[in-house]
């Protein structure tokens, strides 16, 4: 968490340099989701995300360097540069993507899921989304496709309140728990947890995906978070009050779980000072990997188009 | 050779294919149970059962996009729309996911998906019913776009299709498919990108695709009787493009029209028409002559539909105002 | 309800002659539900509906004549023969159409509501809709606006448990029932009635109309029924057996409710007889009229495209 | 005449026609408290209220079909959509039923909406928000679609548009929300399908629109170095094109180059330059010049994309390559 976290606050640094452009969105306080959620996951299991990726990458174990340098668009980045901070890959890791288009990543996840079911392995995909995307008629087709075909996928929703400068409650009936409509597409493990603790979204995910593993079809775990920043960089969040915004960073996992941490003895200062210089050096050389790294060829333009 | 339908020839391919690859396998509505909209897929569920042949949801965005999601995880899906026209409420899926995912990747992902869709008008199914979206495909890069216009042709290209390691969106006009044709036994392929000489002729090269070579082929016939010889070029593919054929063609005939049977403005007639007059403009003896369907929707009552439909006689027209032929 | 299935008949028939072309989606078994719910309606009420909208039509009185003059293709017809069969028109009435994109009504009948609202008067709009329908996304998109502007909408779905050849069983998860679904939309006013009873339809949909023009936003009715035909003409009905369709066909709206009024003592055996017979007259001279009516002029296929 | 920039013309629109008719409304993702994505919208909300500046859920494809009944109810609805590439997952409502509506009904009901959105790239959004559908939707009958490269221009068909009683698809290139320009205090409108003269020139003729024109405007200077008087025509309207004021200079200057700066490949450049082909076949000294975006999705990193984007240079060397000039 603490590395998504610096690696995030770097990010920002360097859009401000001028480094990083386009579309920025920082993840930002729902670190702990990502990191609880993502380290339930088996290597052949499949991830779909949205744009604001950073933290589900870094939580499945993409490289560093190879992810700042996606930023600076150079030619070392996982994408060669040509995807960007919204559109982050590695195929490899069963990271398949970033998603830029709001509710687009779902039906891209039904299909994931669908092969493993077709090939009759235990593997899932699960994808996370926002609060914001669940208005998208998508959200609605793929929980029911994938209902109806027992599809083993979790739908993670990163319930932050917030989808742009729109509260969840100015643009959505039906309450504020999310969860509870899985079970309209007879999803019947859906679950809640506090976004903010990563232990409990550790277990929620556990759960839930031995329920997927044993063949009950997809499930659905809601959990309660924020963004501490805005929306993305070009955001001066002006739609909300700071008091809110101060209420849930007293929630911040990366001082609250380590403090758990020292008071349960399980790490000490000294060690938790360690992890955090090792960290802080790793990105500071992801940046510096990034700059090193050229610009791609003209002719990448032209490649990737087909296979 | 056998002589066989439109539909047949579909139907062989898609057997083939589900024969020879366990990883290939359908989706869409009502293909299974139903046997098809248009049965194509007549007796496929019976025989190769409800995980190959998957009867979806009215849901096109979320089975299109699963179809994406399961070729990027290698399986060989064919899609089915039950119409091009209804494509639009997964062009995004299409347009931004699999015709783009690949290139946001670096490479990193492959889509060898192919989705199948009745396509066009002309039987009275009115405004929303009656389109060819398969135009604007052909202006998205990423995508592949084939029609083909024979039996033969939709075999070769179907088999070429499902091989092909990119989404091949794989327009079948409706009006086709009771039509017949011979077809090889033995095994061939027709390539995704080449055009093929469908007349041969000296005098004008007609440059047209899918159902609007029936009506090109009427017109070289008609034209042959005064004594013009039209050499009839059938796309096969919309996108890539094969315009070294036409080129060819149009340097040895030194005239050329394009016929197109959608909405005439900005469609893809008109890139062709614009691609023969740049490429070929030293050897024209006059403006490339086109022929598009009218500028309106499709009515349902058949005299109006009719007439928005580019007939044989408009082409033989077009051509005597453009080069007095 | 006799008018309708009597004209349904006869459109088969004219469709068998080749008169009649396109897609031709007959109603035959589900009269009692347009009969019922159009029967509470206003003038200044809107009705939306899908491509199975001859009985929507004829119950709120779209002259007969014109409307099988339409189905012909002439220009005596209510679009002067450009829509068709699936798209009946009668601005007048506030009969904003047949659509016949699955799910494509639904956005239209929102703005029609909205209208509504936004200029404070107390309209409502109707929109027909079925089972397989609800699988599209614009479904739970427009169900949703509706419930967060609290339209004055009227959901009506039009269960008759077939999407085409897809049993709702098949292609759907959540259940038998679809009203419940409402709720997750914030729509507490969602009732299920027998689609064969007209009487139990005129009174679901007059009370969810009260609780509309009260102000309480949409409402939501599923009616139970079945066509007892194919999906469209070109059905040859492969995909299920006779035996269901005769068990539906035993509880047939058009053999029932009369047998009901004359067990009630409401009417007479000699007074169903006359309305039948002016009912058949009425059909007669609708096909007389359209045969008599001309194609439209050449120049229409260029007409109606711009205001 | 005051300067102001493209963004305060759209809002200078916008509050005009909220002043003048009460039932004209907007809707959109984030336009009313967050002060809309590109600012366009910015104070709105508190000066009209929530009922007439909506916010939306993101569920585009609902409130443009929403926006599309208020209009056939006869309100006059003014719909923002956060950016043209998402209009895909709407495209259905657009093209199947605001474009069709009119046309199924006989004419009986008639949809005046306005759909507003950024379009184009160049600020590295990355494949699937960096793109132009206005493109695909000037081929469909029953929508005008307009685009304007000036203050002057985005006020006049702001105003033309939200008067007009069909469906208007407006494309506001994003490149240019900052640029400034004269605007006359007094009441003026720019007609929905007229093209216009933004330099006068002999030589050649240069047609492009929306953000194509300031390259045109700088390749015109450029070539002014060299002695070459090109004219540059913004068509502002993609949909109804006007080709008369286009073949008039075309046959004043012999020469004719289109720039579309979307994909180059069935764009509707093709259309301007096959229609061009032929009906100024005889006044033409060569053929019809195209240049286009690269057939390419876009890439984030910078110097890739400004590769795929038309520069000055380009049109100049394509000047050159087709007439030696
Ligand atoms: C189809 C579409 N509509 C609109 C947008 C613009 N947009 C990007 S992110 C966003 C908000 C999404 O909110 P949410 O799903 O809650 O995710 P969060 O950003 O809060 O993580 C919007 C409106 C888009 N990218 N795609
Ligand atoms: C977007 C779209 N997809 C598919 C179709 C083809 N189609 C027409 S009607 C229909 C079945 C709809 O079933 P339902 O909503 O239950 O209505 P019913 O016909 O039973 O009244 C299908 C699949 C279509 N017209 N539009
Ligand atoms: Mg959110
Ligand atoms: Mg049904």
């Amino acid at each position: 968490m603490y590395l998504i976290r610096q690696f995030e606050e770097k990010c920002g640094e360097m859009y401000t340099r001028g480094q990083v452009r386009g579309f920025l969105h920082l993840y930002i306080g729902e670190e702990a989701i990502a990191v609880g959620a993502i380290s339930q996951l088996q290597p052949h299991d499949y991830i779909v995300t949205h744009y604001r990726d950073h933290g589900h990458a870094l939580a499945r174990g993409l490289d560093t360097n190879r992810t700042m340098a996606e930023l600076f668009g150079r030619v070392g980045g996982l994408s060669k540069g040509k995807g960007g901070s919204m559109h982050l890959f590695d195929a490899d890791k069963g990271f398949i993507g970033g998603h830029a288009i709001v509710g687009g990543q779902f039906p891209l996840a039904a299909g994931l899921a669908l092969s493993h079911q077709y090939r009759k392995t235990d593997g899932v995909c699960v994808v996370f989304f926002g609060d914001g995307s669940t208005n998208q008629g998508t959200y609605h087709e793929v929980m029911n496709l994938a209902s109806v075909w027992k599809l083993p996928i979790l739908f993670f929703l990163e319930n932050n309140l917030y989808g742009m400068g729109s509260r969840f409650d100015r643009v959505r009936a039906g309450g504020e728990d999310f969860y509870p409509g899985a079970a309209t597409y007879g999803i019947d493990h859906a679950a809640v947890v506090d976004g903010m603790d990563v232990i409990a979204v550790q277990e929620a995910t556990k759960v839930a995906l031995e329920s997927i593993r044993a063949g009950n079809g997809p499930a659905f775990i809601e959990a309660k978070t924020f963004r501490f920043q805005g929306h993305s960089m070009a955001d001066p969040v002006k739609y909300r009050d700071s008091s809110e915004t101060e209420a849930w960073e007293a929630k911040d996992p990366i001082t609250t779980f380590p403090e758990d941490l020292i008071a349960q003895g399980l790490v000490t200062e000294a060690e938790l000072a360690e992890i955090r210089a090792s960290v802080d050096a790793e990105v500071d050389e992801s940046v510096k990997f990034a700059e090193d790294s050229p610009f791609p060829p003209d002719e990448e333009l032209f490649t990737d188009i087909y296979a | 050779m056998t002589e066989i339908t439109f539909r047949q020839a579909l139907q062989r391919g898609l057997r083939e294919a589900l024969d020879a690859d366990p990883d290939v396998f359908l989706m869409g509505e009502d293909i299974g149970k139903y046997d098809g909209a248009y049965a194509v897929t007549q007796g496929l569920l019976e025989k190769y059962g409800p995980d190959r042949i998957r009867d979806t949801p009215i849901s096109e965005a979320a089975f299109v996009g699963a179809g994406v999601g399961a070729a990027v995880a290698g399986l060989r899906p064919v899609v089915e729309l039950m119409s091009m026209s209804f494509s639009l409420v997964a062009s995004d899926q299409i347009v931004n996911m699999a015709a783009k995912i690949r290139y946001m990747s670096g490479g990193q992902v492959k889509v060898p998906m192919v989705l199948r869709a009745p396509t066009g008008g002309g039987v009275q199914l009115a405004a929303t019913h009656s389109q060819s979206f398969e135009n604007w495909y052909a202006s998205t890069p990423g995508l592949k776009v084939v029609t083909p216009s024979t039996p033969y042709d939709a075999l070769g290209l179907l088999r070429s299709s499902i091989e092909d390691d990119n989404p091949v969106i794989f327009a079948e006009n409706a009006l086709l498919y009771g039509t017949r044709g011979e077809v090889p036994d033995e095994e061939f392929r027709v390539p995704i990108g080449l055009a093929d000489v469908k007349r041969e002729g000296s005098d004008i090269t007609m440059v047209g695709w899918g159902h609007g070579i029936i009506t090109l082929l009427d017109a070289a016939d008609k034209l042959a009787e005064t004594g013009v010889k039209a050499e009839v070029i059938d796309l096969r593919t919309l996108r890539p493009l094969d315009m070294d054929t036409v080129t060819e063609s149009v340097e040895k005939t030194g005239r050329a029209l394009v016929l197109d049977e959608n909405w005439r403005t900005a469609g893809l007639g008109a890139e062709i028409a614009a691609e023969i007059g740049y490429r070929s403009s030293d050897y024209l003896d006059g403006p490339v002559a086109r022929v598009g369907g009218t500028d309106t929707p499709s009515p349902y009552t058949r005299p109006l539909e009719q007439l928005g439909i580019p007939q044989t006689q408009w082409v033989i027209d077009e051509i005597e105002k453009t080069y007095g032929l």
